[in-house]
């Protein structure tokens, strides 16, 4: 086992234990901050299907992370309420139907933004995801049906079946259960044919299409995967807060989504966990001590980025390595 | 007479006022090395940028086994079996020496959309790509990164590539740049054998591995093919040693 | 409207200071200290913070942290504040998308929810529940009085407001009480800068009044703007937009306005006095709207708390709607939502000396409430 | 739609343009010559207002204030390049990016740390107060016809200096080849350095001069600075005279959106829902028009030749 595998483990084993604890000794506050990390390492290993492995640098994931929070509760207020969604057909509150119906909408969102996204690079990809992202933004904040700039509650959180998802335990279980099986993924699609061939595509471009590899239906699919991932935890982040703003689809959020895959280190399995447990603990931890927390993030970043660039990871457990 | 795998006939390319590619004519037949060489600046490299495709030729025509690709993009000739080495760049450098080969096997299989199968586990990945890398002689360098790779082995490399890719002929561009003085007779061994896999239409430098290997010469200057003829034949017209050989020898 | 609780008002109006209380009580309170909007949480902190000072009440615990204005973050810390700090009443948040995002959670937890402005109309009518009370007013309040003083003297008024909720309750609430007609009714961008746009077509409307609704930052660009574009029909708006926090960076150009407020600073009243010059001597600056708000908000609660058990949600609830303080703004009352049923004023911007501030002009609105109390069912 | 609207509704999205485009300019700028993404770039421009807000408070003068407006932000520019930027360069973009949004954290809460939460104010000089007749009996503010011609001469001072100077052939030689310039003999880091500055001073400049139209307070660079990346990307990152029409071609369709699509819609639908589908519509028109223009053409307008 290499060294990476030994700290991807401790790392998943603790983020088990720390919510077994808190229940234990009754502090379920800290079950709610580990489900949080669970929901954003999700939301960036996301990201870093297009970002780590695809060098799609997407400034523009708070849009799909915003379309699953969205799905969820559009999806639930109809339930609450009752009333017909579109076509007749009526909200619900079962998370799975939500998850289905989120994954699909941004996996759609993801192929209509990607295809004329993917037409540029560089600098102009980062600009024109962005540049998507707050479309969708400005269309949240001013379509006044779900809230608008309020955005929207969801009263109660969403059922699964057989669990009771307002004990917070068992709601981070869920989305425990949602993370790993998404890092799972994660891990096959890079060390599948498909992987191959998007990193190649990564490494060098020019060089894949001449062995015959179109780079661009490769980057779309996985854009569309990575913007489904996302979404997911989009849908689970709003079950989390039971509430959903336009503030999950702010570019604020597209960046923080890409701070947590440097945190903990671009392309690795575990990194958007290493990432997005690092930050948590930093905004609380910070934010505990003094109100400029978000001056002390900044100099913590600039540090990771100017002196750590394998990021938590790569300081623990060394150089990436490739297949 | 047996019908060229290349044929290009009358290409031009022009960069504003400069014709890189003045009116080239060149084949390549089955079975043969034909070497392309010319000074610095004389157009050799955009010309195999219009051969496969990276650049796009103003007019002339390329017909490649029989079809005219001159419209097609660079991955679609690529799939028709047209082989291109490069002069410094890695299929994917942080790769393993055999992950890029199992890349090149899997682009031929034309199968590149499996999400889940690992593809190291894949045998009809694997094994071909093994026995090319054998043939190249890398078998023992399989697991090294290619970034890792010494400059006449990721040349070995390139080849293992196009080879995977069951090219039905090579573009090798300047094969022999940077290799000692023994890399480059082990590779002129080599290339002498690969001619019967496939024709190849080889850049080089390098005049003693023209003269060794090539059946056939092209001297480029100016964007315009001067000469075409036999090693002898080349080096006997006078035009070739004025603007070429002179200044070289 | 019914004033079930009039006779509650006229009980004993013992101050809340000094009182000794039997049990403590837990407070959290969730402001924005941090980014743009951090102006109006600082006044909200400080006015709360000024009344549980002057009570010299050591059983009173109040825990106060940043929401950043990100509702995702005011969640995160309502439920650390329920959950790990085990507070009895959440209060603080200034906007109505996080309080949105933390009141009616907080509230099916059981814990009491005290607003010291949010006042979504969502909350007000059928959704009113009996832990959340508003101590605040209603967000449409302000715009219904400006609708009733425009009557008076304009007979076409060019209305606008940011598109989001808040926005379009304001011309709602604006419409409902003015009679005469609109030149325009214009939605503008949340947290636009420029309004070059805007007044061109103010210019062009043949308005004979401009109503504004522009919080924060947008009302000082606006106000700047316009005071340099050459137009000369009045401006009046909502207190908000008028407010202290906001005047000393709009500058002369907010000379004359009128506005409305349920709370002005030169309000005739010992309470009101006492108020501003203890504020004064406290933070050296003058109090905001948003800092009488939670200085009354934090009245209720130490009131309520002397008299109950903060555990004994159904006796500590009873307490609260007597709303037994000296408010600075006069008469206070609950109406059946929980809502303020109060005087509302239209107030002009002055100068005393050097310093920019409301006075005021009339008493608009005796005893307000609003108009979605009759759908709250408690 | 009278004509007077209309010219007034013209040059205010001149206006909006030229503002844009002095941000836009330092953006392009430095990423011409150095190759480098700045998030932070909207700091820059909030570090000018607020010297600008401040020094005109202490001193009763605007004119000093636009002054410490250019110094001090191209003075931040400076010190930050020094400490930061030039670890950079030869970074891949997502580094950059990281690392600028980590100085947006740390400019926004620092400036918030020195001047607390409340707005400054800033007020116009009174040289440029009220407003001026316009043809069609309008009247239209001098300030604002005052920057319309302060972003025309420092257009015009920037084509003169990249044209004309030394420090422009520099400019030109470092956008075209940065291996060759070193060769060339110049010195490098410090042309890099004086680049930054350059580039602050002119953010810094346009934050003077909108904080005494708008409000001087932290987080106001933000949306300046995303609509000025929509500029530089809608002109073609690298190239000033790309920077110079995207940013009037932004201020332009961005004013006539919120004017226009508003009265479109009143022709289907009731006002209040007009003006609400509207305001929706305007407020996402140009990144609708950036993603258009991307669409047909991925590198910007007049994306530079080397890139």
């Amino acid at each position: 086992m290499s060294r990476e595998t030994v700290v991807n483990f401790i790392l998943a084993a603790l983020l088990l234990a720390v919510p077994l604890l808190a229940n234990a000794v009754g502090q379920p506050f800290y079950i709610t901050l580990a489900t949080r990390i669970a929901i954003l390492a999700l939301a960036a290993t996301g990201l870093n299907l297009a970002l780590g492995l695809g060098g799609l640098v997407s400034f523009g994931h708070a849009a799909f992370f915003g379309i699953g929070g969205y799905a969820a509760g559009i999806l639930a207020t109809h339930g609450f309420s009752g009333e017909p969604l579109v076509f007749g057909l009526s909200g619900t509150n079962q998370m799975l139907v939500i998850w289905i119906v989120a994954a699909v909408t941004a996996g759609l969102a993801g192929l209509a933004i990607g295809a004329i996204s993917l037409r540029t690079s560089g600098v102009y990809f980062i600009m024109i995801t962005l540049a998507f992202a707050q479309m969708v933004y400005y269309f949240a904040v001013s379509w006044p049906a779900y809230g608008g700039e309020d955005g929207l509650s969801i009263l109660v959180r969403n059922q699964f079946p057989g669990v009771s998802t307002m004990r917070p335990l068992s709601f981070f279980l869920i989305c425990y259960v949602v993370l790993l099986a998404a890092i799972g993924l994660f891990a096959l699609i890079r060390a599948s044919r498909f992987g191959s061939a998007l990193q190649a595509a990564r490494q060098n471009p020019v060089r894949v299409a001449t062995v015959g590899i179109r780079p661009f239906r490769i980057r779309l699919t996985a854009f569309a995967i990575s913007a489904m991932m996302t979404a997911l935890a989009g849908a689970l982040f709003a079950d989390l807060n039971r509430f959903v703003s336009p503030s999950m689809l702010s570019w604020h959020m597209s960046g923080e989504l890409i701070v947590l895959i440097i945190l903990g280190g671009t392309g690795r399995l575990f990194g958007p966990l290493a990432g997005a447990a690092l930050y948590v603990i930093i905004e609380y931890a910070l934010g505990g001590i003094t109100e400029r927390w978000q001056f002390f993030l900044g100099l913590i970043l600039l540090g990771v980025v100017l002196f750590a660039r394998g990021g938590l990871l790569g300081f623990i457990a060394g150089k990436a390595r490739h297949g | 007479m047996v019908e060229p795998v290349l044929q290009i006939s009358d290409l031009v390319k022009s960069f504003g006022a400069l014709r890189a590619t003045d009116g080239v004519t060149l084949d390549l037949h089955p079975g043969e090395i034909h070497a392309l060489i010319g000074p610095n600046g004389a157009g050799k490299s955009t010309l195999i940028h219009q051969i496969c495709g990276t650049v796009r030729q103003d007019s002339g025509t390329i017909r490649f086994a029989g079809q005219d690709i001159g419209g097609l993009g660079v991955a679609e000739r690529a799939q028709r079996g047209l082989g291109r080495t490069f002069q410094v760049s890695s299929l994917a450098p942080e790769f393993s020496a055999l992950r890029n080969v199992m890349l090149a096997v899997q682009a031929k299989q034309g199968s590149s959309f499996r999400f889940f199968k690992p593809a190291m586990l894949d045998r009809s990945l694997t094994e071909p790509a093994m026995t090319v890398l054998d043939r190249v002689g890398l078998a023992e360098r399989a697991r090294i990164p290619a970034s890792e790779l010494s400059h006449g082995e990721r040349r070995q490399l390139e080849i293992a590539i196009a080879l995977a890719l069951g090219s039905r002929a090579f573009l090798l561009d300047e094969p022999m740049a940077g290799m000692g003085p023994e890399g480059s007779k082990t590779l002129t061994r080599f290339l002498d054998r690969l001619r019967q896999e496939a024709p190849i239409l080889l850049v080089e430098h390098d005049m003693d591995a023209v003269f060794a290997l090539a059946d056939r010469i092209s001297v480029l200057v100016y964007g315009r093919i001067i000469a075409t003829g036999t090693v002898e034949d080349i080096r006997r017209d006078p035009a070739v040693r004025s603007a070429y050989l002179g200044d070289h020898d | 409207m019914k004033n079930l609780l009039s006779a509650a008002t006229l009980a004993l109006a013992v101050g809340a200071s000094g009182l000794a209380v039997a049990e403590p009580v837990k407070i959290g309170m969730i402001t924005t200290l941090s980014g743009g909007g951090a102006g109006l949480g600082v006044d909200t902190r400080d006015g709360f913070m000024l009344a549980i000072k002057q009570s010299g009440n050591k059983d009173i615990e109040v825990i106060t942290e940043d929401d950043g204005q990100k509702p995702e973050l005011a969640v995160q810390i309502a439920d650390k504040m329920i959950q790990s700090d085990q507070v009895d009443i959440l209060t603080g948040i200034v906007w109505s998308n996080l309080l949105m995002a933390v009141a009616p959670s907080a509230v099916a937890q059981g814990k009491f929810y005290v607003s010291t402005n949010a006042a979504p109309a969502a909350l007000a009518g059928a959704n009113c529940n009996p832990l959340y009370f508003n101590a605040a007013y209603q967000n449409d309040n302000l715009h219904e009085a400006m609708g009733e003083y425009a009557n008076k003297d304009y007979k076409k008024l060019f209305i606008m407001a940011p598109n989001y909720p808040a926005g379009k309750d304001s011309l709602t609430g604006f419409k409902r009480y003015f009679k005469g007609e609109l030149a325009a009714e214009v939605y503008t961008q949340v947290g636009q800068t420029d309004y070059a746009a805007e007044i061109a077509q103010i210019r062009a409307s043949g308005a004979d009044g401009v109503f504004a609704f522009l919080p924060g930052g947008m009302g000082i660009a606006f106000m700047k703007q316009y005071a340099q574009s050459g137009v000369n029909i009045p401006i009046m708006g909502p207190g908000f937009s008028f407010s202290q926090d906001v005047l000393p960076a709009i500058g002369d150009a907010a000379l004359g306005v009128k506005a409305s407020g349920q709370w002005v600073k030169d309000l005739d009243n010992e309470a009101n006095k006492k108020f501003v010059a203890d504020f004064q001597k406290e933070y050296n600056r003058l109090p905001s709207l948003y800092a009488v708000q939670a200085y009354d908000a934090a009245q209720l609660i130490l009131s309520a708390a002397a008299n109950a058990d903060v555990k004994d949600t159904e006796a500590f609830r009873a307490e609260l709607l007597k709303a037994d303080i000296k408010s600075p703004r006069g008469n206070f009352k609950f109406n059946t939502n929980q809502h303020p049923i109060q005087d509302i004023y239209v107030t002009e911007v002055t100068k005393e000396g050097d310093v920019l501030t409301n006075k005021t002009v009339e008493k608009i609105f005796t005893d307000h409430g609003d108009a979605y109390a009759k759908d709250c069912k408690m | 739609m009278t004509f007077a609207l209309a010219l007034e509704q013209l040059l205010n999205g001149l206006q909006l343009g030229v503002m844009l485009f002095l941000m836009a300019a330092g953006l392009t700028l430095i990423f011409g010559v150095m190759g480098l993404i700045n998030l932070a770039h909207g700091s820059l421009y909030m570090v000018g207002a607020f010297a600008c807000a401040t020094v005109a408070a202490w001193t009763g003068s605007f004119w000093l204030g636009l002054f410490a407006s250019l110094a001090c932000a191209a003075a931040a520019g400076a010190i930050v390049e020094l400490l930061v930027i030039r670890r950079l360069y030869d970074r891949d973009h997502l580094d950059q990016v990281l690392a600028t949004f980590a100085l947006i954290l740390i400019f926004s809460e620092g400036t918030r740390w020195m001047f607390g939460s409340f707005p400054l104010y800033l007020d116009i000089p009174p040289l440029l107060q009220g407003a001026v007749p316009l043809p069609g009996g309008t009247q239209y503010p001098l300030y604002r016809l005052a920057i319309i011609a302060a972003g025309a001469l420092v257009a015009f001072a920037l084509y003169l200096l990249i044209s004309r100077t030394r420090l422009g052939i520099r400019i030109r030689a470092g956008e075209s080849d940065r291996e060759m310039i070193g060769a060339l003999g110049v010195d490098i880091r410090t042309l890099y350095t004086v680049v930054f500055a350059l580039g602050a001073a002119l953010a810094g400049f346009a934050g003077a001069m909108v904080g005494a139209l708008q409000s001087v307070q932290v987080g106001m660079g933000e949306p300046v600075l995303i609509l000025a990346f929509v500029v530089i990307v809608i002109g073609g990152i690298g190239s000033i005279k790309g920077a110079l029409l995207g940013a009037l071609l932004v201020g332009v369709v961005d004013t006539m959106g919120r004017f226009l699509l508003p009265k479109l819609f009143v022709l289907f639908v009731p006002p209040s829902q007009a003006g609400m589908i509207g305001g929706a519509l305007a407020s996402m028109l140009i990144y609708i028009v950036m993603a258009l223009i991307l669409a047909v053409k991925p590198r910007g307008l007049f994306p530079p030749a080397h890139a």
